[in-house]
Order: C-alpha cells, then sequence, then structure tokens
C-alpha cells in the first residue's frame, strides 16, 4: 500500500462502518482471493491506518482501539517462533479471516438482492388492485409485526412530545441548617447532640441522612467562626453542640 | 418507438397507475408520431372479452375485472380487516404496559382515546376489563384477552418482542429527555 | 368450464389481487378437471413479452410492469425512496442467518445496528420478530416476512444465492482468476 493509499483511508476513516469494515476493504485492496489474505500485512495495514488516523484525531472510538490491541496480539504471535502460542495465534487469524468472509459474502448478497428488480422501484403491481371481498368483520389481520411496528409508533412520538422538568430539590440545605442552628443557640444551656437540631417529618432516610450532613457542616461552620464548640466522646459517638464561651474546639 | 412497443408502455402505465390514466399523460411518454388515443383505443381492443378490459372512468382509462366474472370473484378472495392505526397503537400499548387505565393509555399515547376505538378492541376480543385500580375514581384496568394471544399466535405475553430488542431505549435514553421517559415506561404499577 | 374461461377467470383473479396469488386460491374456482398450475403456466405464456407479466413471487403469482419499462414508467409513477446501503446488509444478514438475534447481527457487521436501520426495516415489513431465543434473557429472532419475497420477486429464500457462490466475488479477483473455485464456507459466527 502506498502513502497515498494511507492518507486517503486515514481521511476516510468515518465513512467505515466500524474496524471490520475498514479491515475487510483493507484486505480488498490486497487483490486476491478471501482465503489467501495474508493476516500479518493486514494487520500491519490496520495498524499504520490507525496510527495515522491518531496523529489527525485524539479521540479515536473505543472499538477501532480495541481491534488495534486485539491485532497488535496477533501479529506479535503470529512472530514468534513456532510453538503453542503461535498456533493459538493462527486459529485467532483462521477466525478472523473467517469472519471477513462472511461479511464479505453479506456484502455480496446485499448487492445480490440490491440488483434485484424491487417491486415498487423497477417493477411495479396493479395501482388499483380491486377489492372483491364482501367484508367479512369477522376476521382481523392481526400480525405480531404490526402490533410492534405500531408500539414503536407510539413510543416515538410520545418521546418526540416529552418536555424535561427537573424534580424539586426536597435535601435540607447547609443554608437552612445554619438559619436553623443559629436560631436555636440561644435556648439551649449545655451541651446538646447535633441530632437535636434536626426538622421534624423526614420522608425517606436519605432525606435524614442529608439533613444531619448539612447540620454537622453548619455546625463545623459555626465553630470554625466561633459561635459554637463541638465535642465528640468516642469514635461514632453522637457529637455535642454548645454555645461557645472561649476558645474553638474541633471535633474528632 | 414501434407501435408494439407504444402498447407495451400503456399497458404498464394503465396498470401501475393509482388513478385513470389520460390519453395526455401517455402523450407525454411517446414520441410525436404515436397518437396516445389511438394506443389507448387499440388497447382496449386488445383486452376485449378478456378477464380484464380497459374501461373510462374518471377522465381516463383503468383495467377492471370484466363484469360478469366479478362475482365469481367476490366469494374467493379473502382480504382480512386489518385494525385501523389508532387501534393498533392502543392494543399495543394495553399489551406491553396492562393491566392499564384508560388515562394512562391517553398519557402515552399523548392525545385522547375514542370510546370508538376501545370499542372496536372489546367487540374483536382483543381486549378485556381486568378489575379496578384503587385510586380516586376507580378507573377500570386493561388487558389483553387469551383470544389476543390466538390472533396472534403466541403462547403466553412473554413471547412479545421485549422492548428492549425494539431498541426502544439505548438511543431513546440519550440525556436527562431519556431518562425521565425511562422511568414512567416500566409498569405504571411498580413504585420505582 | 373452457380452458379458455379458465385463463380468463384466473386472469381477472390474479389482475385484482394487491398481494401474489396462490394455485390454491384459483384451484378452488375452477372446476375439478382443469389444473390451476397448468392453467397459470398458459396465463404466463400469453403474458410473455408484454408490458405487464406474470411473475411468481412470495408463494403465488402476480402481474407486474416488464423490467425494461421501469425508466419509462419512473417519470410517472411515484417511487418510495430505496434502502440504504446498511439497511441492505442488515437485510441481507437477516435473510441469510434467520432467525438470528440483534447482537449476532452486530457481531457479522462488527459494528452496532442503529435504531433507525431496524426500523425502516420493520416499517417496509421486510423483517419481523420470529419468536424469541431459548437462551439467556431470551432475545427476539428476527427474520424476513413473506413481503420480503414479494419486494425482490423471490420465489422462496432457497432462491438467495448459495453463500459459497457469493463469495467468488469478481471485484475482489482481478483478472481472470474466475475459475477458481473455492469450496469452504465461513462459519456464520465465529467467535474470538
Amino acid at each position: 500500500m502506498s502513502a497515498s493509499d494511507t492518507d486517503s483511508l486515514v481521511l476516510r476513516l468515518e465513512g467505515f462502518e466500524g474496524p471490520l469494515d475498514l479491515l475487510l476493504d483493507l484486505a480488498r485492496t490486497q487483490k486476491v482471493d478471501l482465503a489467501k489474505i495474508s493476516i500479518l500485512a493486514l494487520v500491519e495495514q490496520y495498524l499504520a491506518v490507525i496510527e495515522g488516523a491518531r496523529s489527525v484525531r485524539l479521540e479515536l472510538a473505543a472499538d477501532w482501539l480495541v481491534m488495534a490491541a486485539w491485532l497488535t496480539w496477533l501479529k506479535s504471535r503470529l512472530l514468534l517462533p513456532e510453538g503453542a502460542e503461535t498456533e493459538e495465534a493462527e486459529h485467532a487469524a483462521d477466525a478472523l479471516a473467517s469472519r471477513l468472509r462472511d461479511l464479505s459474502a453479506m456484502r455480496a448478497a446485499a448487492a445480490w438482492l440490491s440488483g434485484l428488480p424491487q417491486l415498487g422501484q423497477d417493477v411495479f403491481a396493479r395501482g388499483t388492485p380491486e377489492d372483491h371481498t364482501e367484508i367479512d368483520r369477522s376476521r382481523l389481520a392481526l400480525d405480531l409485526g404490526s402490533l410492534v411496528r405500531a408500539y414503536l409508533q407510539a413510543m416515538r412520538r410520545r418521546v418526540r412530545s416529552r418536555r424535561y422538568e427537573p424534580r424539586p430539590l426536597t435535601l435540607w440545605s447547609v443554608k437552612e441548617a445554619l438559619q436553623r442552628v443559629a436560631a436555636m443557640l440561644g435556648s439551649l444551656p449545655d451541651w446538646v447532640s447535633l441530632e437535636q437540631f434536626l426538622p421534624e417529618g423526614f420522608g425517606s432516610v436519605l432525606e435524614r441522612r442529608a439533613a444531619l450532613a448539612s447540620t454537622l457542616l453548619a455546625g463545623l461552620e459555626m465553630a470554625r467562626g466561633g459561635a459554637v464548640r463541638l465535642r465528640q466522646e468516642h469514635e461514632f459517638g453522637p457529637i455535642l453542640v454548645r454555645r461557645a464561651e472561649g476558645a474553638v474546639e474541633e471535633g474528632a | 418507438m414501434t407501435e408494439e412497443e407504444a402498447l407495451r408502455l400503456a399497458e404498464a402505465l394503465v396498470f401501475a397507475s393509482a388513478a385513470p390514466v389520460g390519453a395526455r399523460a401517455l402523450s407525454q411518454l411517446l414520441p410525436d408520431d404515436l397518437d396516445a388515443d389511438a394506443v389507448l383505443a387499440a388497447l382496449r381492443e386488445r383486452y376485449a372479452g378478456r378477464g380484464v378490459e380497459l374501461v373510462e372512468a374518471g377522465g381516463g382509462v383503468q383495467f377492471r375485472t370484466a363484469p360478469d366474472l366479478a362475482p365469481l370473484l367476490r366469494k374467493v378472495v379473502e382480504i382480512p380487516r386489518r385494525l385501523p392505526r389508532v387501534a393498533m397503537e392502543t392494543l399495543a400499548i394495553i399489551a406491553y404496559h396492562q393491566p392499564v387505565t384508560r388515562p394512562e393509555i391517553e398519557e402515552i399515547r399523548g392525545t385522547s382515546l375514542s370510546q370508538q376505538t376501545l370499542d372496536s378492541l372489546l367487540e374483536a376480543d382483543l381486549i378485556g376489563p381486568k378489575g379496578r385500580r384503587e385510586s380516586p375514581g376507580r378507573p377500570t384496568l386493561w388487558g389483553t384477552t387469551p383470544h389476543f394471544l390466538a390472533q396472534f399466535g403466541l403462547r403466553d405475553l412473554r413471547e412479545l418482542p421485549r422492548r428492549e430488542d425494539l431498541l426502544l431505549e439505548p438511543t431513546v435514553v440519550a440525556g436527562p429527555v431519556g431518562q425521565e421517559v425511562r422511568s414512567e415506561q416500566g409498569s405504571p404499577l411498580s413504585p420505582d
């Protein structure tokens, strides 16, 4: 393959439907029977194309790179002296060649189908078919295909007509906790548990935990500012709060 | 173009057209030296007495079954009725979301559901009431009938293609719009 | 009923129907001593070379315009859009590997299958669900429809070329290497 070929492939990379598509195209450029392609040559060409493409566009899709990594492995094994690993690699190479053959056969089948005169494209059925049926309401023409099509239609229309509305936030914020702690502080004679500052009536465990975290943050904030003191007797024990009189004590 | 070729073309054109073909439409396809009226006349003559005849209709000509054969055909050609699109969509939604209430079907289709549509599905014995939802107004729940399974050749409802196999979700759920939809797509009875 | 009368009747029956007509439908109209297949064969002969021809497709016979008239008819008859290449490839894979699941199709093409492609094939009534595979997740199996055969003018799926014949690609074999015959056939799914 010449350098100019590589360049044009790099530019065309977006036109390929995935790595297998590119590999098949490269195999075709070897201009031999697919059964006789050199997997090694193919691997080198693919890696060259991917390397070239990466120098132009760093963001190359994952499946291209996964295939590149796999082919690198394959190449390294194929180059090893005879041994168990080479055998394994040859199996893998056969599997790859076989996949390419199958894809190639399906391409050819698609081309063959496209070449047939298609109803409604190349040949036409009667434009005004006559219905001599006396309509018998007892029978319905129902098939799974039309049921599924109808469902898809309904769901797609629904997606189009839908608007996004964010859910209202119900979590107790640090700001709210600060206000509440500040408001309640004056009436506290001595150390009280932080949990005493939580508002009532939480719907879920999650909401309660969030409120506790907000209240703790509020307490820490106020302790930093010297308004309160925090204390924890032991690990995981209740966190106690009282109005500050002197130095600030850090919570454990 | 020979006269025979013109005849072939006229035959194919009249056959394939969804509406009657006038001489003017044909003449656009014919070379100047061929007269469309004459070609159509020759075509009519060729089909005279056959099972299908060329008749004048709506400002042009059209193929029609010979009148004497129509009664014979009437007994045989069986074209089963298709459900209207709205009914088919409603049926599909009931099949996939059952048991489901009428407002829920309307919510999914994004439009109101006519009594006629519901009646037609009931008459065809494709759907039936499946109790009531214990919510304000106690709306009727709808589901599919055993006859529905028989009509579609299904052993049971699990034979319906799964929604994920219809590719509804992977592309639909791109971004917050999709997520919103997905969460409501789940069975209406199952809470999040 | 004379043979000529049988021919008229068959002509009218096939002309009237929107879908291919099977020999059995015709034989119900004919007296016992007349063979429906023979009548249809005589009808085909009568229409050979005309602007409208009798062709076998999708399990029956249908009148269709002669392929050579397509360029002229396309000027006046409305044509739906052709399927894009990706859809044709997917259709070919489904036709050859059916019943087949979506992941298998993706495996063969080496890339994911878009919603749009599957939709377009479903909407054109070329493919349909064919039950589920009894494997984990019970994925939906896809296959071609009767309309697929009618659309491409195939009598049945056996009219598709054999895969090993498809592999003798004139595009890959440059030069006069045409005689080279390969017997082996790629396995449909070779896992890594």
